[in-house]
């Protein structure tokens, strides 16, 4: 299954990249996905090993560790809000 | 009824589109770009934000404020793009009865909207960005609405 | 700083006079006149007051609050005289650098201005005057900020 | 010694007056001069026996019924303030 990751702010250009198609082997958390991106080394683990704050949401909408991500999910990464 | 804009806003007009008749009391919540950073002096900042989400994320932020108190008109204005210090960044509008519905809906709308709304700020330096760090007490103070 | 007036106001203009380098957060309260009263449909207002003492009482609140909480610019405007229905009654500014203290002084000085200021309203129905009554909710207002 | 008397408001239109000069025997609190002025009985008892409820502000300020009036006060009677 194929999934879309963005990133934004401070994440999008320590990645160099807003976004990315990701192949996915089957469902699962965001924590999980999260350990998926760490293991890519260098500056992926520096954003995803959890030393960072990190928001995530999917499909536009807030997600916590325990939610679950599925096929054709937009997956955003991006550092606390600061916006107002 | 929310609008992500570049350009500026005028409060006046915003006010204007808002009368009705039984309107007691509107209150309005402004931010601007404030000159001084930890860093040195501010000259511009950028506001980055995940545009399919905004808008949602905003609407999200109004309904439960409608939810809550019985308000008789909401405006949220949000600027993205590069903005000179002084200028305005959002604007946040409640109409109401009575006062008290009034300032605490805003008041809510703003805390809200600077932990739940994907904006982000960077601050530029004698041309150098920096992004603005999260404040723990924007976060402590949404906990007063649960 | 403080005006009593039978003029209208621009807010946008008020806003515009109080900048300053640093101002962060600038809050707003504007009270209207409302068309529904307990006696039926108001078409207009009388507002009096009593001279002497309405500025004095106007600036002892706005030093209350500036001596409260850190603030960068405030601003009052009470209208007098007749009023149509909707039209604008006073308007409160509270400019700081976090939005925080601007939220709150702007409340405070509105609570203190409900039930300390001298101004007494007359609603009009079907050409028949009414004073209007004073509202418990806003002697309890202010006992938040003891 | 004389004081100056202002009402306000349904006080003013109650007593078909705005102000008034009070010749005043001696220093005394608020709560003595509002027992003075009910004593004229009729509408002023009405107005001032205790059973409206009063402000009172001395010299443009808020007084209390322990307050002292004094020669040459500005002594103000008038309802709840109903502005804002």
């Amino acid at each position: 299954m194929t999934i879309k990751l963005c990133f934004f702010a401070r994440f999008r250009e320590k990645l160099a990249m807003g976004e990315e198609t990701y192949m996915l082997a089957a469902s699962c958390s965001v924590s999980e996905l999260l350990k998926q991106l760490a293991a890519r080394g260098e500056v992926w683990s520096s954003l995803f090993d959890g030393s960072q704050n990190v928001l995530v949401a999917i499909n536009q909408e807030m997600a916590t560790l325990a939610s679950v991500v599925t096929d054709g999910d937009e997956v955003a990464f991006f550092p606390p809000v600061t916006g107002g | 009824m929310i609008s992500i804009q570049t350009q500026d806003f005028n409060i006046e007009d915003e006010i204007r589109a808002l009368q009705a008749p039984n309107i007691g009391a509107i209150v309005s919540f402004i931010g601007l770009v404030r000159e001084t950073a930890s860093h040195g002096r501010v000259t511009a900042i950028e506001l980055e934000h995940y545009p399919a989400m905004t808008q949602r994320s905003l609407e999200d932020i109004v309904a439960q404020a409608n939810a809550r108190w019985p308000l008789m008109g909401v405006r949220v204005i949000h600027r993205i793009g590069y903005l000179a210090a002084s200028e305005q960044i959002v604007l946040v509008l409640v109409a109401s009865q009575h006062r008290a519905a009034a300032f605490e809906s805003a008041a809510f709308i703003m805390d809200y909207l600077k932990t739940q709304a994907p904006f982000w700020k960077k601050e530029y330096v004698d041309g150098v960005g920096h992004w603005v760090e999260a404040k723990t007490t924007d976060s402590s103070a949404i906990d007063r609405w649960r």
